[in-house]
């Protein structure tokens, strides 16, 4: 039995629960166990966050696919024009914890910020996107990310261990 | 919900450190509250602080980065970040992040009170 | 500020708790107090089960969005080709309770029960249709559906009652 | 996940009915076991049945339609069924689909007991 699930929230920290919960909620009917469970909804979470904290506003799209004992999740942003433009024009690099804070308080008052004046590109990391990568080696059989289209994917793959029936 | 995310503080008592217990799940939307309650703490002159996490049902690297922040200042304000946590789940975040290492590490807020 | 969240999920017993659980958070999100938050929880649930028990298969598409004060949330379910074809064939209906067993256990076996002798068009009602329309008379501000497209569309509007800052 | 759903059947003391007791949430997904417990309690001779949804969470349109049909059969083997519930959220749900008049409705197990 296949499973598609699609998920478009805004960039918000608030609304980053509702990718957990659904990670949980899939992964229950797929028969995972509670340990399974939990590792998905926390790798779901690490697998989002270096796009959540690049990000200023968008939207995040979210695909959960269970097909036989696996399941696969992807995540991309869209960024809005707006915020696309800004992100290219190579500005410096603002405080990461400024920049996590702002982004915590209203996703779409993105364009207000956008002149802030700490615009940043996408492809520096964050110091955490580091313990996020440890933490999807440790819990997900595979994942990776790919760019394209001005898109920044990240998918993750995590079979369960055995049968339940 | 369950996802009820709550900090109380106690304030410190004659022999130890101020506790900072937490409850819930520490995301990206309720880490920012942690970080500024732990700092609070070293700012008002308490080098040592003491967190309490038995309650944490959820924590990410948001969280992680948090508490490698506040023990950060908490050393060099010549203290240290003592964690209590027992939640094998909980456990498990620090040891694949390899931070078990670098925390210290306590069972009950009793023993942490004691070190 | 206005947040959009979609969500798309198969026509699944197990999967409506995700409804329920995307209304919460938004409605949590948009300020709204717990028993409001619970009201909405149980009126996304009564929106979509209509729409749940009338269908076999397919998808459910759930669009929500918070605007100001009020929040509404609309359900539509695209049913596949080949269960367009089954529902509109005017066969006699089965039973109800069967059908809803059959489709709790696995949404993607459509094709499969379609041949099972007990068809059924959309338009008739299941009993506890009409407790969730009072249910939805109870707890939202305003709720209807519209019929377009082969597409049912049932939607539902909720304002917060207190401004919470 | 708070979510989880149970149903746990107490055998009938000498005095009383069966207690069939549910934790959780009874949606469409968990409604079909609760109807086929407690069918099973009539069908095994009971026409008085008592149903404990102190710990019930969630309940919708699917848990009510369960209820009636249950009710439907203990009366029809000349009995009823009695609701036990205090939880104002799900006393709402039977109130505002106008079911408070139908069911036996009781604030605790053992007043429905000694009904
Ligand atoms: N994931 C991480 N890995 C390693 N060090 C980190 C990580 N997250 C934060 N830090 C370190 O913690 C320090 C400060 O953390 P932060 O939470 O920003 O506190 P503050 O801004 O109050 O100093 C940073 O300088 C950084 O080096
Ligand atoms: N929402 C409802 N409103 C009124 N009556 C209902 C409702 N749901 C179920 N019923 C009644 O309950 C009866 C049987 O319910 P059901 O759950 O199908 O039990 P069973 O199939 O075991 O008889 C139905 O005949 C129906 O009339």
């Amino acid at each position: 039995m296949t499973d598609v699930i699609d998920l478009q929230i805004p960039v918000s920290a608030d609304l980053l629960v509702l990718a957990r919960l659904t990670a949980a909620t899939i992964a229950a009917k797929a028969g995972f166990n509670v340990e399974e469970i939990e590792d998905l909804r926390l790798a779901v979470d690490e697998l989002c966050l270096p796009l959540v904290r690049a990000a200023r506003g968008g939207r995040m799209q979210l695909r959960y696919v269970s097909e036989g004992d696996s399941i696969e999740i992807s995540c991309t942003v869209q960024a809005t024009e707006a915020l696309r433009a800004v992100g290219q024009d190579g500005a410096p690099e603002g405080r990461a914890e400024g920049r996590a804070e702002g982004r915590a308080e209203g996703a779409t008052g993105a364009e207000g910020r956008g002149q802030d004046g700490a615009p940043e590109g996408r492809a520096e990391g964050h110091p955490d996107d580091t313990l996020s990568a440890r933490i999807l080696d440790a819990l997900v059989d595979a994942h990776g990310r790919t760019d394209g289209d001005g898109q920044d994917r990240h998918w993750l793959r995590k079979h369960r261990a055995s049968l339940t029936v | 919900m369950d996802q009820t995310f709550e900090i109380t503080e106690r304030p410190a008592a004659p022999a130890g450190p101020p506790v900072v217990e937490v409850k819930g799940e520490i995301d990206v939307a309720t880490a920012p509250a942690l970080r500024e309650r732990l700092n609070a703490q070293v700012d008002a002159g308490w080098p040592t602080v003491l967190v309490d996490l038995l309650d944490v049902t959820f924590l990410d690297s948001t969280a992680l980065g948090v508490l490698v922040g506040a023990l950060k200042r908490c050393r060099e304000a010549g203290g240290n970040l003592r964690v209590v946590m027992a939640e094998p789940r909980i456990l498990k975040v620090f040891e694949i992040t390899g931070l078990t290492d670098i925390f210290q590490i306590f069972p009950s807020v009793d023993a942490a009170l004691q070190a």
